[in-house]
């Protein structure tokens, strides 16, 4: 265990200096664009690995807390005349992602009283009831007319945005990864595979499910914040989307639910992936279904993702035995980073 | 002996069907209390409400002289009420060390610390060995047999120090040398000081092993004694032969 | 009062309609624990075959029922076979989740690109005729549509009531593991369940394609009002969806009416958490007892 | 203004010629110039895929006409079209691309103001005129964005004003006391119908039914019975299209027919109308559009032949025509400033007015345009343009007949 933690300190160090380094060393706009978008997924699918990979609570609604991040910077900013003071607007963000994450609470608390599909049906349920309130609450969000949030001049537009959400997307991978070897992760995990069981043995599984859930919204919320900053506009269905959920959730499947790398991977082919299709071959209306048959291949194909089929294929050269297959996302110990 | 757990009047319904009906017994410290009664007589109903599983309808459970006002699981293991189940449930994706260590009692605060701390690894350690699964520590669960999950089940509980045990059929589908192994490690526990209440079919070891006997009928306890009394007395073998 | 009588009216007739769309995605779960997330997308696929039948050789649209029924059954066996069953060894009921949302985007993508993303509606001579009933006005085709969908319902729960086929379901739905024990075949249980949950989707398809324009896009609207009926009701309870079904149609329909129709579906999500809090495991649901 | 003007109209009436000649006149160009690239993101897939389609025919057959007419400064034209799957995040994404990767020489508009508007913010910060044709909503005007230019007479909010203008023009007793506004929450819907109403009041009429339904309303049957309830002389509804055809099918169903119905979409439409609420029920509805078949704006009947010979006959989508129109205004400002200069552009085009098949545009400093649509009406089972004057093609009949069933 310390070894794997030594080097996967390493290695999470080396793959996060070259992210910093990146748009220092490349500047074209359209690069880092890309890059922000990668980082922007990246980071979500990350913030949902904490409580649906780890504890097995599969969320449809997290977007909810994105968008209620996204409107939260909007309606801060939107009648602030911004111009120099740019910086501000990203340096709100810890507070956002507090502020959000302590509103998520009681949400929390209701929703996970509920297991498996339910919870699944009642954080969809939520995504529907905050998008219905984006709309209709129109004295604070406009409604469908939308937020608009001015637009800071910066030197290199994207750059101060790539290290806001580099910054998130570092501080979740670190939460992610510390969580894998301390006591609430084992708690998740123990829920993951039994909660009833859990309960049995003095596991306080309502505490350790509502504080991650908690944490993975608010930091779901701070990247919401950053996107409504960085696209400028505000609208209740792009805020509050089931595109972004699901552009959220599957990085997390193809890369392996439960790993620390595995989402990341998985926002790292996926996003440029996608983005560079619709670019390159948009016109074709064929998209929607290519984009279903991807989908179909890697569930039916991967169905554990990429990171624990390696890991299987590694340990079974090295032991020349078949390890039997394990459900998807059960793999805990293989993929120590 | 005082009492250490205390039921009384419980009764539990599942739709039109009571399957608990005003049940009244003690377990008292230090006894190894068999529950017995033929199937669906409700013991395995008794054993999730006392372990705060299900609700009752009515009723009342105290454990060490307190009364439970709200059914948590957690929190009765984490007041000295362990159980086991009929099916040994364990955490299949983990190694056994960290079966363990999830059962270890902690303080809330200690959810962001060390998964498995130094003195939790070295007492998993000690137990594991004792129930002569030291070879097996770094598996996973899922990789025992059905017998070596039972046991793993039964150790981990080991681990929140418990004042009672509740075991549910503890020797059910294992063989026979597992039949003694398990015998032997609720007599080594007993001498160590803690409580069983124990729900089991093989008359044998109930015999040899328990004492008192409480016999559960429709949900009622129908009889109380020891082991000799219990078996001779009529309403229990008309209960068992189902007149 | 008149507006809230004919409110309730308009909701009764709404909700049997989404009665019949939601009866087979609980009867799926209850058999093999799949939330169906294709199952608006199913909807969608019938409204179209039952249109493109109405306006290519005129047949009428409740009378297609008839043919585009056994046509979805069929590709509902078959997206079992393919997708699910592939499926069901290898991981959790979550994954069924994904599968399916795949499936219904596909489905989606498939009917954007044969129908366009253009709105359709499928419009036979009674479409705009109405009755005046004790002074309420009610469409002529709610009416046939909530008969029909009634009609099914009482169909599928007699089948479920005296055939053997039925038994083998509820015993699946009790119990999947005894039910194995008692020789129920499990895969062709589920099978035929899929493609029957399909097929009532695709009879609700036709009616709903008179009632309310649609386009390849329309799904999304319509699954999550379909799974907020099925977890109300209880996830598996037949009867508990189709009193979901009918309380949405009512509710939806008399918020409308008297408050505003941008709140009547908020109102249903909120009342739909609130029962969950207090029954997670729906009206009707029975709790999952697990090994307990 | 009038050099602009007549530098338009000019430029208009030799592209007209030209076009007359199609056939004769083959590329004269120089091959070794290079072509002009236009970089435009439309949706393939997603909300905004239907309109987007018809855009992209608009913009395609002004290239096609443009380039066989030897282009623009003797270069040709080339479209660069790509899909940003009706998202934000992938236009952004797009336009980013096509100014700063493939360094495009102009950037044309994609559908919906939704979109259009971070667009617009990243045409802006690379000082790229954002020409387009479909993001008039009330949002991207308040940015105060400079190269924003709206290729319609009227931003979206004043669509109605033509209708207001015309019912406020009736003598006092032809006029109605009484309006309802049901209006869809839309940023192209909802906000028509507050500007008419808003003229109603003060001019006297009583609002006696307003509701804002949201955008996935199916069920219109509520909302109608509480308006035939309420029993308006006049309905104006702040529609788009689906939600439309859904409010007159239940208004039909219901038997509730006002003396006036507008709607702010969905009438316009001259195939899907009648054939969603049926061919006998349209007449006596009136609608509100930009950009019409029959409309004798400059280029108009080129337009419309070019387009049938491309695509067929039947009717034409007014999103192609914007487009269209957002290529003859290009083509017009770079004949004038003589230059591919974006700012130069820019500083042209807010001076002016500028011809184009949507009629003479002009644009105020943060691209607002300053005329109004045109009023028409369902007259003979046929959308004839009625009001203002100067365009009607025939006098508006009132009031709406009952429907026919």
């Amino acid at each position: 265990m310390n070894r794997l933690s030594a080097a996967g300190l390493a290695r999470g160090g080396v793959v996060m200096c070259a992210l910093v380094a990146f748009p220092f060393v490349f500047s074209q706009h359209w690069v880092l664009n890309m890059a922000f978008f990668v980082l922007m997924y990246a980071g979500l699918a990350q913030a949902w690995n904490l409580l649906g990979g780890y504890s097995g609570y599969i969320s449809l609604g997290h977007v909810a807390f994105f968008g209620l991040g996204a409107y939260s910077e909007a309606i801060l900013f939107s009648h602030i005349g911004i111009g120099s003071r740019g910086f501000l607007p990203l340096l709100v963000l810890p507070a956002i992602g507090i502020a959000v994450a302590l509103t998520s609470v009681p949400v929390a608390w209701v929703a996970l009283r509920t297991r498996h599909m339910t919870f699944a049906i009642v954080t969809l349920t939520l995504l529907f009831v905050v998008q219905q309130l984006a709309f209709n609450l129109r004295g604070l969000t406009h409604g469908s007319q939308g937020v608009s949030v001015p637009s800071p001049t910066f030197s290199l537009y994207e750059r101060p945005f790539y290290l806001a959400l580099l910054a998130i997307f570092a501080l979740a991978t670190l939460v992610t990864w510390h969580v894998r070897r301390d006591r609430l992760g084992l708690m998740l995990f123990a829920i993951r595979d039994d909660e009833d069981k859990a309960r049995g043995v003095g596991v306080r599984a309502t505490e350790a499910k509502v504080f991650t859930f908690a944490v993975s919204v608010g930091m779901t919320a701070m990247i919401g914040a950053v996107w409504a900053y960085y696209i400028g506009y505000v609208y209740p269905q792009f805020a509050i989307d089931p595109l972004v959920m699901i552009g959220s959730l599957l990085p997390v499947f193809l890369g392996g639910a439960g790993t620390v790398w595995g989402p990341v991977l998985g926002a790292f082919i996926l996003v440029p992936a996608q983005q560079w299709l619709a670019y390159r071959y948009g016109a074709s209306e064929l998209y929607l279904i290519a984009y279903a048959a991807v989908f179909l291949a890697i569930i039916l194909l991967l169905p554990r993702g990429i990171l624990p089929s390696i890991a299987d294929m590694v340990a079974r050269r090295r032991d020349g035995r078949t390890t039997p297959r394990l459900p998807v996302g059960s793999a805990r110990e293989e993929i120590a980073s | 002996m005082s009492a250490l757990l205390e039921v009384r009047a419980l009764t539990k319904r599942f739709g039109g069907v009571t399957a608990v009906d005003g049940c009244t017994f003690e377990v008292s410290a230090g006894s190894i209390t068999a529950l017995i009664g033929p199937n669906g007589s409700g013991k395995t109903t008794v054993f999730n409400m006392v372990t705060g599983y299900l609700r009752p309808d009515a009723g009342a459970v105290s454990f060490d002289g307190r009364r439970a006002s709200r059914p948590d699981p957690a929190r009765f293991y984490r007041a000295g009420l362990s159980r086991t189940f009929q099916q040994p449930r364990v955490f299949r994706e983990l190694t056994l060390v960290e079966n363990l260590a999830v059962a270890a009692n902690r303080p809330w605060w200690a959810l962001l610390g060390r998964d498995v701390p130094p003195t939790d690894r070295r007492r998993a350690e000690e137990v594991l060995a004792d129930f002569r699964l030291g070879d097996l520590m770094g598996n996973k669960a899922r990789e025992l047999s059905f017998g070596q999950q039972k046991l793993l089940e039964f150790a981990a509980v080991l681990m929140g120090r418990p004042k009672l045990v509740l075991l549910d059929e503890p020797t059910a589908g294992v063989n026979p040398v597992m039949v003694e192994t398990m015998e032997q490690h609720i007599r080594d526990l007993h001498r160590q000081g803690i409580t069983f209440l124990v729900v089991e079919h093989e008359m044998n070891l109930v015999m040899r092993l328990c004492d008192p006997v409480i016999v559960l009928d429709h949900g009622a306890k129908l009889a109380e004694g020891r082991p000799a009394e219990v078996q001779r007395d009529p309403l229990v073998l008309d209960a068992y032969l189902g007149t | 009062m008149h507006l809230l009588v004919q409110a309730v009216i308009l909701g009764i007739l709404i909700g049997g309609v989404y009665a019949l769309m939601a009866s087979g995605l609980t009867l799926v779960f209850g058999i093999m624990r799949v939330i169906n997330v294709a199952q608006g997308a199913m909807v969608i696929l019938g409204a179209y075959l039952s249109y493109t039948l109405f306006s290519s050789v005129g047949i009428d649209p409740l009378l297609s029922i008839l043919l585009i029924a056994p046509v979805m059954f069929a590709l509902g066996v078959g997206i079992h076979r393919v997708f699910i069953r592939a499926l069901r060894a290898e991981s959790g009921e979550e994954m069924s989740l994904l599968v399916t949302w795949a499936t219904a985007l596909a489905i989606e993508g498939v009917l954007s690109v044969t129908y366009t993303t253009n709105l359709r509606s499928t419009i036979p001579g009674y479409a705009q005729r109405s009755w005046i009933i004790l002074g309420y006005r009610v469409a002529e085709v709610r009416v046939f549509g909530f008969v029909i969908s009634v009609v099914i319902l009482s169909a599928l729960s007699l089948l479920l009531a005296r055939t053997r086929f039925g038994r083998s379901v509820r015993a699946t739905v009790q119990n999947p593991t005894s039910a194995k024990l008692l020789g129920v075949d499990a895969d062709r249980v589920s099978a035929l369940g899929f493609g029957i949950g399909i097929s009532t989707a695709a009879a609700a398809g036709a009616v709903f394609g008179i009632i309310y324009p649609f386009n390849p896009g329309s799904h999304y609207d319509l699954i999550s009002r379909l799974l907020s009926i099925v977890v109300l009701g209880g996830l598996g309870s037949l009867g508990g969806a189709v009193v979901a079904a009918l309380l949405l149609g009512v509710g939806e329909s008399v918020v409308a009416v008297m408050i505003s129709p941008s709140w009547s579906s908020f109102v249903f999500f909120i009342v739909l958490i609130v029962i969950l809090v207090f029954r997670p495991q729906g009206l009707f649901g029975v709790r999952e007892r697990g090994a307990l | 203004m009038s050099r602009g003007r007549w530098g338009g109209v000019a430029t208009f009436v030799a592209l007209a010629a030209l076009v007359g000649a199609a056939c004769s006149s083959k590329g004269t160009n120089s091959t070794n110039t290079k072509p002009i690239v236009i970089g435009i993101s439309l949706s393939a897939s997603g909300d905004f895929s239907d309109p987007s389609a018809a855009a992209k025919k608009g913009y395609e057959l002004w290239a096609k006409t443009v380039d066989a007419h030897g282009g623009i400064m003797g270069r040709q034209v080339q479209l660069k079209i790509v899909d940003d799957t009706s998202s934000p995040d992938q236009v952004v994404t797009n336009y980013q691309n096509l100014i700063t990767k493939d360094k495009v020489d102009i950037v044309f508009g994609p559908f919906s103001t939704l979109l259009s508007a971070p667009a617009a913010k990243v045409a802006n910060r690379y000082g790229y005129a954002f020409i387009e044709p479909a993001g008039g909503g009330p949002a991207i005007f308040d940015e105060n964005l400079h190269n924003i230019f709206f290729v319609q007479p009227a931003p979206v909010v004043d669509s109605g004003t033509v209708f207001a203008n015309y019912i406020l023009s009736l003598p006092a007793d032809q006029r109605p006391k009484t309006a309802g506004y049901p209006e869809l929450d839309d940023p192209f819907a909802a906000p028509i119908a507050e500007t008419v109403r808003q003229k109603f009041e003060a001019a006297g009429i009583t609002t006696v039914f307003k509701q804002i339904y949201p955008a996935e309303t199916a069920e219109f049957t509520t909302i109608v019975t509480k308006l035939a309830h309420a029993s308006p002389d006049i309905v104006v509804g702040g529609t788009q299209v689906a939600d439309a055809f859904g409010l007159v099918k239940a208004m039909i169903s219901e038997k509730f027919s006002p003396k006036f119905l507008f709607l702010s979409n969905g009438s316009n439409d001259p195939v899907n109308f009648p054939d969603k609420i049926g061919a006998s029920n349209v007449n006596g509805v009136f609608g509100a559009g930009d950009w019409f078949e029959d409309e004798k704006s400059p280029g108009n009947a080129e337009f419309v032949a070019a387009y049938h010979a491309a695509y067929g006959p039947g009717p034409i989508d007014s999103t192609s025509a914007e487009a269209y129109a957002c290529g003859q205004i290009l083509q017009a400002v770079v004949s004038k400033v003589g230059s591919l200069d974006n700012g130069k552009i820019i500083a042209a085009l807010h001076q002016g007015s500028w011809a184009s098949v949507e009629g003479n545009l002009s644009w105020n400093s943060v691209g607002e345009p300053q005329g109004q649509d045109l009023l028409v009406e369902w007259i003979g089972g046929k959308l004839v343009p009625v009001y203002p004057a100067s365009v009607a093609l025939a006098a508006p009949t009132i009031p709406k007949p009952n429907w026919a069933g």
